[in-house]
Formats: structure tokens, C-alpha cells, sequence
């Protein structure tokens, strides 16, 4: 007997757990020599926006300890030439296409939204709300429990695609914006995005990339992020993904066994195009070994269910 | 195609340069491309590094790269001993274009620094394809001139300038660049510090074919990071492109230098 | 021509930039075996509190990528104890002892404040404002720029003694809690504390650390400490202390140059307890290389220093 | 007392164990005593990890430790080579006092898996000072047994038994330690797993002294982390002490398991 790898999130069926995250892996076609598409559970396309971003000038990444640096500047075609473009060659595939998108005022989520939504080949959306909120002075909209409201019931009034939320750890409870991103009708949530972050060159006196300020990814993450599945989950009643650092089947199971329903690879793309194949057969294999007839079995499983924790150091 | 095991067979070292021979299932590559390379050494550091491809056997399964130390990673190539395990991604890239140049005229090759590998391949399949070049090396010390060996057994003379006269022209390798422009190269090749790849797009521009093989930091060398953009005018406008996928060999009348 | 290592920190001079964290370095004299204190600049204690604490169960750390996960749960002897037992082996001396101190409410800062403020050894006192407000909910004091304001200013009101306070890299805007600490007149701000964590045993589906969560230092959160060190000392005119993840003379001098005056070492203690040696001399080394005739000259150097990044990713 | 650097002068791998031998600058250690271990492998992992020490020769420069492969740390410290260098702090810790026991009556010493490592270091001592012991090795399998040719070079025929049957008696260690006990042994020393230390001190409660060297993970090893606790009783009050400082010898009595 095998083990039931699908999971649904919301109304959404993945055939399995393992997805690819949003920005390291293109829109899904740039993987198409290096990995099977049709093998994974989904594959989140890379951040899109109404107006399209040529990015931000290189320098755009640089590697730290665990973990990497980015600040690509969400590159894209735009929402339109995706629709026209990219679009088209996703369909007939079998896995699940979901659109990142993002704005900078309320009214530009809305407007990507709306448009995506139209999308058959498109499964859900999952909303960026990392993105400072230019109409707010530049706080990002992930931060602040009300802007997560706002933005997430806006876009919910504008499709009837499964609408997920991806909140940024940059949050002082990040169980405040989870719960704000619930009430406003979101389908699922993401957790995590990358934390801003910032290296120098000494020598030169020089900042590593030339935003200056990028998004931390990696295993250098992974902790947090597992910690922010763990709360967050304990506060919603609407699925969870998580995603940060995770590089082996060991880590992508301690996302699920802190509440995640399925996880996303992102980094480690780089590493390795083909590390999903080896988390999914990992994943099966613990099933198996530790009688779980199912993935979905094996959500929040830990045997320890006490009480939250207070204190450290 | 996924990331390829490779066994290390060789790691010659001289100063701060090696050349690293793997063996494993070689997949038939062009000059120009290149391969993302990582040792078993964990997660520090955690990305594989781009190293042009300086020679291959497809047949015999072996491939060579040749590295300068600059920081952790090319550290760790540079340690490696015979028999450890390297996985590598590739061949990537588009490579020199070759069959863009007047068979009439000779091409040149520019190289400067570990720029000079891939165009030692280059220089390969040009003489197998019986196509004449002059190939040009820039270094700053005799010490750092490197493959003459290798261009030796290809039966090429490079002509070398050192910025210390320590060998051949003192001065820069655009002296003799400039030279075979005037004499008609048909196509330059070139590969170096960004400084060099300026001058030799500079002094080609409008007037001779040139094709430039650039550096950029990279996160996945396959294109879906979109860390390793390099601005560039298309058709008028301008655009960034993906170093590992539109290049690493641009046109260098398109490149916006920044 | 000697580099001038010396650096002032508000009124506090430290004969050079280089500090042990607290919480890494116990009361100071258990590093003596292995480190000579007189060549340091200054050694941050254990925190403490007025009832002291037994500290959390063991499994109390774990490694993780790039980093660590600690939840010794403040464990310590208590104000009173110190002042007794511990303060008097200090004296003597040649280097700046600063108490780290924490409460649970406001009144609990307040007594330690004022308690610690008498002992002639401490140069300062580091609030410890990432603990959790039990009055409020259990949200930690550092996260909400509300709180920081009042328990800053209950402090300083309570004591004369140099107050720098510490800062939870866990709030929504740290250059809002960075500008209430310095509103409450606090003399210096460090930055920065631990990323709450957590790590999973899947195998055992036990949680890594009987709290549960713990807090991540190392490596793995030095371009965090870094990005708010520069977000920080943009906004305030209060000196800042940089801390998390230094290993290396270059680490230190990412923080001076993104605008610390002074450095704290933590978990690369357990590595070498001698790296704050090797750490001072590169920086010594640095100066001399580049000219700078001392570590006050190279405070903030960056050679760009063109306005605040936007987006990215 | 800084990290001193050493030179691996051999490793000698059995299944997943080996023993390392360090050259360099060895200060004068006693049995019970650890140090915190590392490689030149970059940050992966971080941190130091804690090896007993089997033996050491001051005046030879050299120092040996047996591990078992358990995780990253181990599993670095077992692929190390001869030659390669590795950073040590120590000897750390408080050593199994052996100036306690009555000498009319002999001691037992109790070892399980990599707890064996410092008893033999023990036996080693106690041989010299001529004091009497009973040398206990209890394991899963024939093949877990451990050290049994350093002892054999001490002359010492260890009470073996496995679970399994393979070697020795079948069965745990706390059977020949229950006829030790009851012939009356003037001490137990006891380095192994949680259980069988438990069992330890059980048997020997309020009969005779039992001295146990615990594990536990830790950060320094020196005594700055607060990392690295076990609750003891002290004085009647449940307090938290340091397995790196105050241990890692404890005196079974005040042990509180939970
Ligand atoms: C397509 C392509 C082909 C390449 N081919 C080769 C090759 O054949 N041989 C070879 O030796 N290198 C080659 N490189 C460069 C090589 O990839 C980098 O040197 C390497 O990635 C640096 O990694 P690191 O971890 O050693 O240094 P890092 O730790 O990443 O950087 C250390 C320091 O060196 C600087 N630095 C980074 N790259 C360079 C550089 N190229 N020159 C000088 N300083 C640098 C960084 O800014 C930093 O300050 C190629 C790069 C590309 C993009
Ligand atoms: C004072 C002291 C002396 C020690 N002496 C020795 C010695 O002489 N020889 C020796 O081999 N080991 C000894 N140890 C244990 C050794 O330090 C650990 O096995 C090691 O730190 C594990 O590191 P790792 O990175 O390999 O495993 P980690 O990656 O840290 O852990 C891997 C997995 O193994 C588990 N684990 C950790 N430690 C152990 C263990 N001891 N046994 C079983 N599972 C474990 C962890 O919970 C985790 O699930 C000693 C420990 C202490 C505190
Ligand atoms: C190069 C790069 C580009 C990214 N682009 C996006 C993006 O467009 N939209 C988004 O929501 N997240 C983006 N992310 C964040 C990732 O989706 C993911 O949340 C983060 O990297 C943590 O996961 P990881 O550690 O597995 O990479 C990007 C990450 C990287 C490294
Ligand atoms: C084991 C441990 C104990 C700590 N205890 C304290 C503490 O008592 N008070 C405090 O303000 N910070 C404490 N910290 C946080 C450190 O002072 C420091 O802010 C953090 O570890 C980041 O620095 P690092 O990466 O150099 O360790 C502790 C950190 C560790 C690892
Ligand atoms: S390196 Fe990732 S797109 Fe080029
Ligand atoms: S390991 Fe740090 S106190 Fe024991």
C-alpha cells in the first residue's frame, strides 16, 4: 500500500506537497529542462504586478551565512504580456499553476487580482504583501494587521479564485496579520516570505547589492519560519503552506509537522533543480516508515501538543 | 537535466590558480559555456559557482575548468583532492557564436585573467574548424598568464602583454588589439575584466563584430532567479537579461555599460 | 602612528570597540580561564532580574543552518545575589562591565534599574526589552513602540547610570521602537536581540528545545542585525552598538561601517572564546590599510551614502 | 586557555566509529575530562562538539578520542584525514574523582556505546595508582563493543555483555553490576546512555558512591551558555548546574531525572 501524497488546500487538490516558490522558478517554463513539471504538486509563478518592473540594477543578490541576499526588484513581464505570453503554454499541464502578485497601492492588488483571476490555467493567486505600501509612506503592507485586512478584502471582492495570502515574518505578531489576512476571506496563508536584510562589501565600503536592502532566503531562515507555521497555524482554521530554507525532506517535514499542509522550495532550486524529487520521495519514505498512511495524516503531528511557550534566553 | 555527480581526477595548483579535471557524464558543450559547480562541503557556502568550461572530452568523460581564488567558494574548488565528489549543472549559456565571422579575415581572441579559459576552448574548435585567429592574453604579471601549455599542445602563440613587462608587450592588451582591428579582424571574442571587455567593445564598435563573454554574480545559472541581469539595449529599449540564459557571450554593441 | 581604537559611547568610553554579548560570556568570570577581560572593551553580563530564574528545561539550544536556537530562559542568579556575590570580583578591572537587565511588567524593570544603578562596577545598565509583557498579553515590550516608549522612561527615571537599550529585531518598524527607546531618553541602543525560532526533531516529532521556540543567533542573522544597525542609526542620534552573528574582524566592521560605534561578540564565542583578539586586531589592521587614523573615523564610512532603498525581490 | 590547534596524525574508522589521534600542544588532562571539537570546515556546523578523551600523551604531543557518527558534527569529525587540522579547547570539565573510594574494596566501572571512551582513560589511571577495579562493557552487539583493544593493552578483561547475545553474557549491564554491588564494590564510575546510567544510580543509592559522567548538548563547553544543564538536587533545593563546569561527573545521588 502507498502513501496518499495528495492534499487539498481549501479547494484547491495538489496530487503532492512539494511546490516550487514564487521567484526561483520563473513562470514554471525556465524549469522545464532541468525538472518535470508535471511531478510536482504546484509551481508558484514569479511576482507579477499590473505595470510590470524591469527590477533593480545589479548587483541583485550576494550569499551569506545560510542563506542568501536578494533584491531582484520583482522583475516581470507584467500581469497583461503574462496573460498573453506565458500564460497560454501552462495549460496542459498536471500541476498546479498559482500567480504571485503584488502592488503598490491598494488599488493596483485589485486591479492584478481581477485580471489574474480570469486565468483558467491558473489554480489560485497568492497575494505578496511584502511590498511597501506607497500610499501609507513605504511600510510594507505585511506588517500592520489593518493593511493586511484591507488589501487581502479588496482583492477577495475582486475574484472568485482561491486567493492566498503570503505574510512577511517582518511583522511584530505575526499571528495579528495571519488572523486579519483569515478574517478578510483569504483561502490559505504563506508563511514565509524573506526578512530584510543587508550586506557590505568592507573592502570597497560598498553594499552588496545595489539596493542596498534585500530579502533573506535560505536555510539561515528556516528556523523562523518554521516557528511562524507553527504559531500561525495554531491561530487560523484555513491552510497553511510553509516555505523558507527548505532543502531536504527533513525540512520540508518539519514544516508539515508544524502545521504546514504543503511546502514550497525556493533557494534550494538553485542548488539543486531537482532537489523536489528527493524532498517528495523523502517524505514518502518517513510515511512509510512511521506508519502515516498520508501526508495529510501527518499535519501538526507532533507528539508533544502543550501549550504555547513564553520566555527564551 | 538535472545537477551531475562528477569524481575530481586532477586538481593542478599553481599560485592561486588550478585546473580541476572531472570526470563523469559529459554532455557535449560549445566554447563559451559553462558549468554551476559545488563540492560536498554543506552549507557553506550554500551555492554552486559558474567556472567556464576550458576543455572537455565527451568521449573520454572528463572536463576541465581553471579557477583563480577569490573568495569561499572558489576556496573550496581550489582544495578539492582526486576522488572527492562534485556535482555540476551544464553545460549553460549560449556560446561564442562562431559561424557569424568572414572565414576570409582572421577572428581575435581578447582574454584577460580567468577570462582566458573559455577562450582556449574557443581557440580549439576554431583550429579544428580550420578558422585563423590571433589570440591576444592581457595579464598583470607574467605569473598570471595562464593555459600557455594548453595553447602551446593547440599549436597557438598567444600574443602577451604584461602590465609589468615581466613578458611579452609591457602595457595593456588593447595595443595589439587595436593593431589586428586595423589590420581587418573579422570578430573578436573576448573575455576578462569588465574594464577590458569596455575597451574592446569601445574599439570594435561600429566597425568589427564583438563578442563578449561577462561575469555576474548567479544564484541559479538556469535562468529563474533573475540575479545575474546585465543591462542591454533591445531594439531601443532597455532591458535587463539574464547573464546565465541571453548570455554569458553578448553582442557588444547591445551591452549598456553602467 | 597607532590606530585610535577608543570609542565613546554616549559618556562611556570603551578603550576599543570590541564587547562580549550577554548572555554569552555569564558574569564575566567564567571567560577569565580563557580570555584576558582587561584587553576587551567592555563585557556585557547575564541578564538579570530581581527574582532571578532557574531558566527553562533542558534541551535548552540546538545548531541550526548558519546559526543557533537558545532558550536558557533567562536563567540567573537574581539582582540582589549579583550585587553581592558577583559585583566585587569585578572591580579591579580595566574594561567596561555593563549589567543586562529584564523584567516581566514595567515595576519589575524599574527595581532592577534602580538596584543595578547603584553599583559603582557597571559602567551601564542594557535593557532587555524582548521579553514578554505580562501585563499586556505576553506581546514582548520590544515589539510595540508604545511600550519601549514607557519602559525606557520608568527606567531612566529610575536610575542615573548610562541606560542603553537593547532592541527585539522582531518588531514591524524597528526605526519606530528605535525612535520611542531614544524619545525616552535611553543614552544608546543595541541592536540586536535574537529572531524567535524553532526546530523540529522529525524523527522523534519532538520539538528541538523543551520551550519550544527559542531565539536564533549566529551567523544566520548577521545581514538582519546589519540591515537594522543601518535603518537604526539613520534615524536616531544616539549611539548604536551593533551584535549578531560577528565571527570576524570583517563581520565587526560591517556593522561600524553600516554605523555602529561598537560591536558585541555572542555565539562565536563558543566557537573560539579568543576570537574578540583576533576580531580587534583585523580592525586595527583594517585602519591601518585604509587609511583611517581611527575606529571613530570609520563609524558609518560607507562610500555611498545615497537615500534609503525601496522595494525588492 | 585558548582553542588550540591540532593536526590529525590518524583516524582509524570501525563501522560508525572511529579514533582520532590529535598532535599539537596537548595539556596534562584527567579521566572525565572532554573537549569541545571542530574541523576547518566553515560554518557548517557552527559549533564545537564535546569528545571525551580515551587518552593522551602529554609528553608526546598527542591526544585520542573515540566517536560514534550521530549527526553533522560526528560525521565531519569521521571523514577527517591525517594532516588536516582541528581546533580543540579543553581538557575540559570536572574528571571522575578518584581520590573518593575506599581502596580495601575494588570499583566498578560501567560503560555503554561512547561512554567507554573515558572509563578506559579511567582504567588507565586507576592501573598506574594501582588501585583495584572491575571494568563492566555493556552493548547492543559484538560489534558495538568498543576499546576492547586499549583495555586489552592495559591488561584489563572487561565483564561483557550484550543484548543480543553475540559476545559476553546476554543481556544489560546492570546484571553484573548487581553481583559487583553485592560483593561490595567501594565506587561505581559509569559513562553511557541516559537509561543505563539511571540504573546506575538506582543500584546504587544509599549502598555506595556512583559517579556519572552525563551528555548533554552544548554550546561552549566552558560554562558562558547555560546551554548545556542537568536539575540537580542542592542542598535540598532543585537547581540547574552545568554539565561543562560542575560536570560532567556527577555524583549519582543528586541526579534529578526528569
Ligand atoms: C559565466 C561565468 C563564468 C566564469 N568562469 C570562470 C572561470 O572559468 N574561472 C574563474 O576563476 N572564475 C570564473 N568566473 C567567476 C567565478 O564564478 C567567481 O570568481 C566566483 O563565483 C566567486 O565565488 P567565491 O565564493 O570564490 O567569491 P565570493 O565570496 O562570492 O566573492 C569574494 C569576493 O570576490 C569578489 N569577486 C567575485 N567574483 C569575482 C571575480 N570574478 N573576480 C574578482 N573578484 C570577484 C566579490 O565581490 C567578493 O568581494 C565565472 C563567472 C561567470 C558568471
Ligand atoms: C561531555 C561529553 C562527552 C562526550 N564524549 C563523547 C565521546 O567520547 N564519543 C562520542 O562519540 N560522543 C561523545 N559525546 C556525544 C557527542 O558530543 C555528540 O554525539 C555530538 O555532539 C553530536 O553531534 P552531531 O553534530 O554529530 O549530532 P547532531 O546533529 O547535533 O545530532 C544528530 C542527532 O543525534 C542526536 N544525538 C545527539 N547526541 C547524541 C548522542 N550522544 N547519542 C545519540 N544521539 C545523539 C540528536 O538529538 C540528533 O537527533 C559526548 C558528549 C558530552 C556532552
Ligand atoms: C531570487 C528570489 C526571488 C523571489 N521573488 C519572489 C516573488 O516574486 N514573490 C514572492 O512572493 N516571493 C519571492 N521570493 C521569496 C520566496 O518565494 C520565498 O518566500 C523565500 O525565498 C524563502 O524561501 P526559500 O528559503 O526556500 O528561498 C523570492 C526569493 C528569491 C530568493
Ligand atoms: C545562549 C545565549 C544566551 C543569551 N542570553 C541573553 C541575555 O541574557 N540577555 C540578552 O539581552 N541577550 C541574550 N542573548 C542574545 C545575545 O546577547 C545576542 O543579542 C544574540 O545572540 C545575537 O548575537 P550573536 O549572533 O553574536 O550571538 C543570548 C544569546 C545566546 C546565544
Ligand atoms: S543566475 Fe539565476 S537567472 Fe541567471
Ligand atoms: S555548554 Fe555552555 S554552559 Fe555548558
Amino acid at each position: 500500500m502507498g502513501v496518499d501524497l495528495a492534499i487539498s488546500i481549501g479547494s484547491v487538490r495538489l496530487k503532492n506537497p512539494v511546490t516550487l516558490a514564487s521567484g526561483c522558478c520563473g513562470y514554471g517554463l525556465d524549469m522545464e529542462p532541468h525538472l518535470d513539471l508535471n511531478r510536482l504538486g504546484g509551481v508558484f509563478l514569479k511576482g507579477l504586478s499590473m505595470a510590470g518592473s524591469e527590477g533593480n540594477r545589479p548587483p541583485r543578490i550576494w550569499e551569506t551565512g545560510g542563506g542568501m541576499i536578494n533584491a531582484i526588484g520583482l522583475q516581470n513581464v507584467g500581469v497583461a504580456p503574462f496573460l498573453r505570453e506565458k500564460a497560454p503554454k501552462l495549460r496542459g499541464y498536471d500541476t498546479a499553476f498559482v500567480a504571485n502578485f503584488y502592488g503598490h497601492t491598494v488599488d493596483q492588488y485589485v486591479e492584478a487580482a481581477r485580471a489574474l483571476g480570469e486565468e483558467p490555467c491558473l489554480a489560485a493567486l497568492e497575494m505578496n504583501i511584502s511590498c511597501p505600501n506607497i500610499q501609507e509612506g513605504g511600510i510594507q503592507f505585511g506588517t500592520d494587521p489593518a493593511s493586511v485586512y484591507k488589501v487581502t478584502k479588496a482583492c477577495r471582492d475582486a475574484t472568485s479564485k482561491p486567493l492566498w495570502v503570503k505574510l512577511s515574518p517582518n511583522a511584530a505578531d505575526v499571528t495579528a496579520t495571519a488572523k486579519a489576512a483569515e478574517d478578510a476571506g483569504a483561502d490559505a496563508l504563506t508563511c514565509i516570505n524573506t526578512m530584510p536584510a543587508m550586506a557590505i562589501d568592507v573592502e570597497k565600503r560598498e553594499f552588496r547589492i545595489s539596493n542596498k536592502i534585500g530579502g533573506l532566503s535560505g536555510p539561515a531562515l528556516k528556523p523562523i519560519a518554521v516557528r511562524i507555521v507553527y504559531q500561525v497555524s495554531k491561530v487560523v482554521s484555513i491552510p497553511v503552506v510553509g516555505i523558507g530554507g527548505i532543502c531536504t525532506a527533513a525540512d520540508a517535514l518539519e514544516f508539515v509537522l508544524a502545521g504546514a499542509r504543503a511546502v514550497q522550495v525556493g533557494t534550494a532550486l538553485f542548488v539543486d533543480p531537482q532537489c523536489p524529487y528527493a524532498i517528495l520521495a523523502g517524505m514518502e519514505d518517513y510515511c512509510l516508515r512511521h506508519g502515516f498512511p498520508s501526508v495529510e495524516s501527518l499535519v501538526g503531528q507532533m507528539r508533544d501538543g502543550a501549550p504555547m511557550p513564553k520566555c527564551h534566553e | 537535466m538535472g545537477v551531475n555527480p562528477f569524481t575530481v581526477l586532477s586538481n593542478v595548483r599553481r599560485g592561486p590558480y588550478c585546473t580541476l579535471t572531472l570526470r563523469g557524464e559529459v554532455a557535449p558543450s560549445e566554447p563559451g559555456q559553462f558549468y554551476m559547480l559545488r563540492g560536498e562541503w554543506g552549507a557553506d557556502p550554500l551555492l554552486p559557482r559558474p567556472l567556464s568550461i576550458l576543455g572537455e572530452d565527451a568521449s573520454a568523460g572528463t572536463i576541465r575548468f581553471l579557477l583563480k581564488v577569490v573568495g569561499k567558494g572558489t576556496q573550496r574548488l581550489y582544495e578539492l583532492e582526486p576522488g572527492q565528489r562534485v556535482t555540476g549543472l551544464g553545460p549553460l549559456g549560449r556560446p561564442f557564436p562562431r559561424e557569424v565571422f568572414p572565414k576570409d579575415r582572421p577572428a581575435v581572441l581578447v582574454g584577460g585573467g580567468v577570462g582566458v579559459p573559455p577562450l582556449v576552448f574557443l581557440a580549439e574548435a576554431l583550429r579544428r574548424e580550420g578558422s585563423a585567429f590571433t589570440f591576444l592574453q592581457g595579464a598583470r604579471t607574467a605569473e598570471d598568464l595562464l593555459c600557455m601549455e594548453e595553447l602551446g599542445v593547440l599549436g597557438v602563440s598567444p600574443v602577451v602583454t604584461t602590465e609589468d613587462g615581466s613578458s611579452g608587450e609591457k602595457g595593456l592588451v588593447t595595443a595589439p588589439l587595436e593593431r589586428s582591428l586595423s589590420k581587418g579582424s573579422s570578430a573578436a571574442y573576448a573575455c576578462g575584466p569588465e574594464g577590458m571587455l569596455k575597451a574592446v567593445a569601445r574599439m570594435c564598435s561600429g566597425k568589427t563584430q564583438s563578442h563578449l563573454s561577462l561575469e555576474a554574480r548567479m544564484g541559479c545559472g538556469y535562468g529563474v532567479c533573475l540575479g545575474c541581469v546585465v543591462a542591454v539595449n533591445r531594439d531601443g529599449r532597455r532591458v535587463y537579461e539574464r547573464v546565465c540564459q541571453e548570455g554569458p557571450v553578448f553582442d557588444g554593441e547591445v551591452i549598456l555599460w553602467e
